[in-house]
């Protein structure tokens, strides 16, 4: 199985852990992730607007050439999965938006929402198979509690996305049954974390937090597992975070096996100064 | 067409959203994580759009406490999707030069060792032109 | 060709049947013409030989009015059209006494014409007991030849297969001859632009003199009254004033024998003006085989008509346009 | 030649502000055959008729077009006036230049235009129009019911006593329907049971009425006054004269784990048994999916425990085969599924219930014997939340478009048993708007507010939040505070819409009984034929027909039944003769059109022929004119044109295709 | 012929069914929703009535377009007609687009009674269609032209 995968701007940096399992994993399970060349960042956020164009096209691009290469895109990152498979809708769906960003691309032939989207997650379960997975764990978390944070990005607006019921989703709890450790299901797990307010309002973000651990830690979880950075940074902030909280990635490098030979020399990167540099030339 | 009727036609287009389809249930105010923040709730978006008061929308400090989390524009009864509303009038405000709710001055001191690209590119992408 | 005569002779003798209807040599060497025979005497012009292209199974429609049986002599690809007829009520299968024949695939005169053939006076090997592969044709000019697949009947080349799908007995033996796709010309059709397709259509259109010639031989046309004719539509019996009228009467005749048409290749055989008729049925045959799965008419005498037939998924007339 | 007049309506300004309609008038008179036009205010008041009668009579019209209103509205009305003037009424034509044309063009110039087009359309039609007698058919004097609810049981009850013989066809063990399953009823609060019983009992008892239960319509032929029903009566696997209704097998059943469908699966029933205590008639049925004896082979103890011998595993499924003139559709609702809507986490807590299944919980013949309580943990609630509208006026795909009706006054009756009961127990309903119109109903809903002290609070919930602590958070609108409410509840009860029947799709299409979009069987006309169905002979009773409260659907019942005694006192119905014919001299007899002809009304014979001097015997189509509906199915299929439809023939419709294109 | 150019008027001839698609129409008409002047309704009981004669007698005498309506599929008042009439249309209109006759110049559409909606706006987008197309010069009647 070889698909084209676009990692996203933050898991070059900040979140090069959710990327380093996801590909060792990948390899341990047979799956190639081919990389998208050059790819640029996806925006992080979806814009809304029905007149906006310009900030669509890095995606089209990306989707593009997954459909040159006759691949599915996979993403890694939650907000990543969210954008681009809206682009994509909106390519497929919207005629305006079509003609128009096709208008901006100049490309061979025009893009026409052909590509498939999935999260690695989707790959999982509808490619993979959670079953297929199963198998192939090779030490099974066994007695972990874990509780899934699915957020917003994964799961809404359901109708476009169409990843899980977004009310009550279930596929990381399978995921995380797969890996052989036991879900822990509690009702804000998919409630927002606070996203990107967490920039300028702290606390606004740090109650919602709070809100997601109390319940999850309510319920019995001892761990939470998320697949997005954004996520992972603000429930971290949360003051009274009192369990960890890591990618579902790495759980999964761990059950496979594959998680020791990738403790890697990449941890540490401060991503702060790097970021200064780019806000300084934006 | 006066600026007021302009403004709302315009935030209308930008959502591809229409506002009479409200039933006014509330279902998206009683969804909002953000709602204690909000001066203007969710479900007054709507008639803020109908009554043309757009200047009393851009000036909420609602568009910069919505967290894009869709609670609302899934759980909305009626497809009225009062996330892309405020989204529209946010845009209204950053497309407006200088206005952008973020300044490249103020990112350092809100930056920690942590913090994420994504969380950067996303409020940019949100509070800025 | 002996053998079915002297079969002939038998079944009149002992009364099986009342008359024959096979074919009698014309006044040319390559126009043989349908006939009936009543007596051993009368058989002496029978013939059957690769220039016997007519179907006599539309014949059976007016034979099974008759009294007592008649021996029909059908090639493999005529009994499709007989087993439709028998579907439609049209002709009575206690009444025929059917004798398959063989085939090595029919000729055509105009093809060896094209080829620049003339003062025809004689054509060796054109007897259905010959194994030539080559035609040898004396003419006033000398002897010229011809290989015998180059003047085979287009439909020869996409012959649906030797086998007789109705028969009470079978004689003479036959010859694949299939070598090519029957659908490829209308595929080829279909990949034209808008405007090729109408050029194309215009030019071979605009030669039809309306002579009925197509809707006499059709065995699927047997309309005692055809709407053409009649005063049904308002749509009688006028001179074409325009290109619009010939493509109205092709279209509506290939869509009233839709489902029902064999490809029998009858219509395009005596145009007299050449023109590939059977690309309409075709391409209704190639749509039917791709939207409501593949459909042989006079295969059998029981399987619902594609167009008294329908699935509740069937595709939307919009597909049309979606093909491209 | 036709001598036609033309008759050109204002109707007020609808059309004349639009149309010039004297212009149509006059231009009509330019047209092939037209001896006569004229234009009026409203030619479908008793003026505007009696102007066409004087011309029908002065100017020996042979043929008329009205251009008015759509024919769907007003061409029985001009063909009965033309009918009482001498005039053949389908010598008639209608110009519909009202809704196709002054509604929807605002152009005065390009309207006159368009409506003189559609009148030269009609002319040409009427041109070729042939003065047609309807046939005569009979009336079979016998109903039959579908759905044994109170709908069905009521009418059923009205067409029994008007002396005709009804066969009641329900699907369950039992008659009784949803009422069966409630408790109380609004807004009188009087048990639910002992008011259904007695009817359920009268119908059973009806020398006039014949039930089936456990039995499904298979297939349905034949049209009004004359229709054939096949019935599939289920195996029982019970004998019904046999058993004596003594309930040992079922106390004897060691099977008692299927789920009880009359108690909502909230709790379970052994595999053979009554619905309820009152079922009618009080004979079991043997689940055969959850009996241990068809499972397994082994068991059988039922029928070692039944004195009467009524046990009979061997029972198969029988078609019953019988002749009706009319039908009634009553075939009712059921709850909406709720996994679209896990916001409420229906699906995440037992505590989390929809109202119906409270219906069961305070019943005292329920999972908790009348008892409120949690069915998570068995324990009093002390705070229960009411949600309004789920499911009901959602416009996205998740839900329906429509109000279910009756959730208001259920839930106002919900709340006000709970705190009459348990005074101690607090309940707060959300909702959008408190719709009440009814009599009595309003002042019911404030007697739960003022009286009963019941919390309603104006906002939607968003989510319910299940606790660790067994609590459900509600996080709710409150729009009149405007404030964001987090309510922790014991219990949460959902007012989940309703919809028709599932079924109920697949016994419209054997009826060609047409349906809305959400599958609500459509009226013959919304306000002025809200009872009947389009297709003739078949009515419509309580929900089936749309949302409806109990009073309702027993007014409804007793309407529809009306209606269909109507039908049955007749004893010849007059056909629509606008069927289709075969020409006996193009017909080859070739079997197509009898292939795509839904009715069956086409069969074949040999006819003596005389065409043209050849006399021969041929095969020939021959339609019946009481079965065809008239569709034209066969008409296309027909390849040589012998098959034409009365009143809309091929060279009709060319005339029409003609005068458009001209 | 006149030399100046005529303003181009097309001639939409609109089969509907009197049970779905002519209610449908009715609808549009009491909801006041409009569309252009140019279709025409020639009501029929049921789809599966509407002969390809018809079609293409339209064209042959001037018609710029002919669009088909009907009940939804599975809704038909006579329960299969329609399943019939799609049949025939999709072959017809194949062939059509076979002979080199542009594609929008028929339509079938499904429109239920209380489509008003639907009707108004797919009327809306074929008479837009039609004129995107211009005069139907292939197969028009030069007869019946002025």
């Amino acid at each position: 199985m070889k698909y084209s995968y676009y990692p996203g701007c933050t898991l070059r940096t900040k979140a090069i852990d959710l990327d380093v399992y996801a590909r060792a994993s990948a390899a341990a399970l047979g799956i190639e992730l081919e990389e998208i060349s050059d790819w640029q960042c996806c925006g992080g956020v979806y814009p809304l607007g029905t007149d906006e164009i310009a900030t669509k096209l890095s995606c089209v691009r990306a989707l593009n050439e997954a459909k040159e290469k006759e691949q599915t895109l996979v993403t890694m990152c939650s907000a990543c999965h969210h954008v681009m498979k809206r682009v994509n809708d909106d390519m497929r769906n919207v005629e305006d938006i079509r003609t128009r960003a096709n208008n901006y691309m100049e490309l061979k032939e025009p893009y026409a929402g052909e590509t498939e989207v999935l999260h690695f997650l989707e790959v999982l379960r509808d490619k993979v198979g959670f079953d297929e997975l199963k198998k192939k764990v090779v030490k099974p978390l066994t007695g972990k509690k874990i509780g899934a944070y699915y957020g917003c990005l994964l799961l809404r607006p359901s109708k476009l996305l169409a990843f899980d019921n977004p009310e009550n989703p279930r596929i990381i709890e399978d995921f995380i049954r797969a890996i052989g450790a036991e879900p822990v299901v509690y009702p804000y797990r998919n409630e927002c974390c606070g996203g990107y307010i967490s920039l300028k309002e702290k606390e606004l973000s740090k109650n919602m937090c709070e809100k997601i651990m109390e319940s999850a830690r309510g319920f019995g979880a001892e761990t939470l597992t998320t697949a997005c950075p954004l996520c992972l940074y603000n429930l971290n902030k949360s003051a009274k975070a009192s369990l960890p909280v890591v990618y579902f990635t790495e759980l999964l490098a761990e059950a496979l096996g594959v998680l020791e030979g990738c403790r890697n020399e990449n941890a540490g990167v401060s991503g702060a100064e790097e970021i200064k540099e780019e806000v300084q030339k934006s | 067409m006066s600026s007021e009727k302009k403004q709302a036609e315009l935030i209308k287009e930008i959502s591809g959203v229409n506002p009479l389809k409200c039933m006014k249930c509330g279902k998206c105010s009683a969804s909002c994580p953000s709602y204690n923040e909000m001066d203007i709730k969710p479900h007054q978006f709507v008639s803020y759009v109908i009554n043309e008061d757009i200047e009393s929308l851009v000036n909420s400090k609602s568009l910069w406490k919505c967290l894009s989390c869709f609670a609302c524009v899934e759980r909305c009864p009626r497809d009225v999707k009062p996330g892309k509303l405020i989204d529209a009038a946010r845009q209204i405000v950053v497309r407006q030069k200088g206005q952008n709710y973020l300044l490249a001055d103020e990112i350092p001191e809100l930056l920690d060792p942590e913090l994420p690209q994504q969380l950067l590119v996303s409020a940019f992408r949100r509070y800025r032109r | 060709m002996q053998e079915l005569i002297n079969r002939a002779k038998e079944l009149l003798a002992d009364g099986t049947v009342a008359r024959v209807l096979g074919w009698k040599g014309g006044d040319l060497p390559y126009n043989p013409e349908p006939a009936y025979f009543e007596t051993a005497e009368e058989l002496a012009d029978f013939v059957y030989n690769s220039f016997c292209g007519a179907n006599l199974s539309k014949y059976m429609i007016e034979a099974s009015k008759l009294e007592g049986k008649t021996m029909v002599c059908l090639k493999p690809c005529d009994t499709y059209s007989f087993n439709q007829l028998i579907k439609e009520h049209r002709v009575d299968r206690e009444k025929a006494y059917i004798v398959g024949v063989g085939c090595k695939g029919k000729l055509d005169i105009e093809k060896i014409k094209k080829k620049g053939v003339k003062g025809i006076e004689s054509i060796e090997g054109a007897e259905i007991t010959d194994e030539a592969d080559t035609l040898k044709i004396q003419t006033i000019y000398g002897e010229k030849s011809c290989a015998y697949a180059d003047a085979m009947l287009e439909r020869c080349h996409v012959c649906k297969g030797k086998e007789h799908m109705v028969y009470d007995e079978l004689i003479g033996d036959s010859k694949e001859t299939k070598d090519a796709d029957r659908f490829d010309e209308v595929a080829r059709i279909e990949a034209m632009s808008p405007e090729e397709k109408f050029a194309f259509f215009q030019k071979e259109l605009s030669k039809c003199i309306r002579c009925n010639a197509c809707r006499n031989a059709c065995p699927a046309c047997s309309c005692r009254k055809c709407v053409f004719d009649s005063t049904k539509f308002d749509s009688s019996q006028k001179a074409n004033v325009d290109s619009f009228e010939e493509k109205m009467f092709h279209i509506i005749r290939a869509f009233h024998v839709a489902g029902r048409c064999t490809d029998c290749g009858e219509c395009s055989r005596v145009c007299p003006q050449g023109i590939p008729l059977h690309l309409f049925n075709r391409k209704f045959i190639k749509d039917i085989d791709g939207l409501y799965g593949e459909y042989q008419a006079g295969a059998d005498t029981t399987s619902k008509a594609p167009l008294t037939n329908y699935t509740f998924e069937d595709a939307e007339p919009s597909i049309v346009g979606k093909r491209g | 030649m036709q001598r036609i007049g033309v008759f050109v309506c204002h109707c007020g300004s609808n059309i004349a502000a639009t149309v010039d309609v004297s212009k149509v008038a006059e231009m009509a008179l330019m047209e092939p055959g037209v001896v006569h036009a004229e234009d009026y205010q409203y030619m479908c008041s008793e003026a505007g008729q009696a102007k066409i009668a004087a011309a029908i009579q002065e100017k020996n019209l042979t043929g008329m077009v009205v251009c008015s209103c759509s024919p769907r509205m007003h061409e029985a009305t001009f063909r009965k006036a033309a009918e009482r003037a001498g005039l053949n009424p389908y010598m008639v034509e209608i110009a519909n230049i009202r809704e196709h044309c002054s509604w929807i063009h605002k152009d005065v110039e390009e309207a006159t235009k368009k409506a003189v087009i559609l009148m030269r359309a009609a002319i040409a039609k009427v041109n070729l129009n042939a003065p047609l007698q309807p046939g005569e058919s009979r009336v079979t004097k016998r109903a039959l019911v579908i759905g044994g609810g109170i709908a069905g049981i009521q009418t059923a009850i009205d067409i029994a006593d008007a002396g005709y013989e009804v066969d009641i066809v329900e699907k369950t063990p039992s008659i009784g329907g949803r009422m069966s399953q409630l408790d109380k009823t609004f807004p009188t609060l009087d048990c639910s049971a002992c008011i259904l019983t007695p009817k359920m009992v009268e119908a059973s008892a009806h020398e006039k009425i014949n039930i089936y239960t456990y039995s499904e319509v298979e297939k349905v032929s034949g049209f009004v006054g004359d229709f054939t029903v096949d019935i599939r009566k289920k195996a029982r696997s019970v004998d019904m004269d046999k058993c004596t209704g003594c309930g040992v097998c079922q106390e004897k059943c060691p099977s008692k784990k299927a789920p009880s469908e009359f108690n909502r699966g909230l709790n379970t029933r052994s595999a053979i048994y009554t619905p309820f205590a009152q079922a009618i008639p009080n004979v079991p049925v043997i689940d055969r999916e959850a009996c241990i004896k068809f499972k397994t082979g082994k068991c059988g103890l039922c029928a070692k425990v039944c004195q009467a011998g009524a046990v009979d595993y061997e029972q198969k499924d029988e078609i019953v085969t019988e002749k009706y003139g009319a039908i009634v559709v009553a075939t009712g609702f059921d709850t909406i599924k709720l996994d679209q809507y896990d916001e409420y986490a229906y699906s995440q807590s037992k505590d989390v219930i929809t109202s119906l299944e409270l219906e069961r919980v305070m019943n005292a013949a329920g999972p908790t014997h009348g008892h409120l309580e949690r069915l998570s943990d068995g324990k009093a609630p002390k705070e229960i939340v009411f949600i309004q509208c789920v499911g009901s006026r959602c416009s996205d795909d998740r839900g329906k478009p429509y109000c279910s009706k009756i959730c208001c006054m259920y839930t106002a009756k919900h709340a006000m048993l709970i705190r009459d009961k348990y005074p101690d127990v607090n309940v707060t309903v959300f909702y959008i708007d408190v719709r009440t119109p009814g009599k009595n109903f309003d002042e019911f809903y404030r007697r739960a507010v003022e009286q009963y002290g019941v919390n309603y609070i104006k906002g939607q919930v968003g989510k319910v939040i299940p606790q660790p602590n067994g609590k459900l958070l509600v996080q709710g609108s409150d729009l009149l505070d405007n404030k964001q409410i987090l309510k922790e509840a014991d219990m949460v009860v959902l007012a989940t819409a309703i919809e028709p029947n599932p079924d109920v799709r697949k016994i419209a299409t054997m009826l060609t009984a047409s349906i809305d979009t959400n599958n609500f069987l459509t009226e013959a006309h919304a306000k002025l034929r809200p009872v009947e169905s389009p297709t003739a002979g078949i009515f419509l009773s309580g929900v089936c027909q749309g949302p409806k409260d109990i009073p309702e659907t027993v007014a409804q019942a007793g309407a529809a039944a009306v209606k269909a005694i109507g039908l049955l006192a007749k004893d010849k119905l007059l056909t629509n003769p606008c069927t289709a014919q075969s020409d006996i001299l193009l017909c080859n007899g070739c079997s197509t059109c009898e292939n795509v002809c839904p009715y069956g009304a086409i069969t074949y014979e040999d006819k003596e022929v005389n065409d043209h001097g050849i006399r021969e015997t041929r095969r020939i189509a021959v339609v019946n004119s009481a079965l065809c509906q008239g569709c034209g199915a066969c008409t296309v299929a027909c390849p040589s044109g012998a098959m034409d439809l009365q009143g809309f023939s091929n060279r009709q419709i060319i005339a029409e295709v003609d005068a458009i294109c001209r | 012929m006149s030399l100046e150019k005529k303003e181009f008027k097309p001639k939409i001839v609109a089969f509907c069914c009197n049970w779905c698609s002519y209610a449908g129409a009715d609808l549009a008409g009491s909801s006041r929703l409009t569309y252009p002047a140019d279709v025409k309704i020639i009501r029929v009981p049921c789809s599966c009535r509407v002969n390809p004669m018809f079609i293409l007698r339209a064209f042959e005498k001037g018609a710029d377009g002919v669009i088909m309506c009907g009940c939804h599929p599975g809704d038909c008042h006579y329960s299969t007609g329609n399943f019939y009439a799609r049949r025939r249309m999709t072959l017809l209109f194949s062939m059509l687009d076979y002979i080199g006759v542009e594609n929008g110049r028929t339509r079938v559409e499904w429109v239920s009674a209380a489509e008003g909606v639907k009707f108004s706006e797919t009327m809306n987008s074929f008479v837009e269609k039609i004129y995107s197309l211009g005069e139907n010069v292939r197969l028009g009647d030069l007869r019946c032209k002025s």
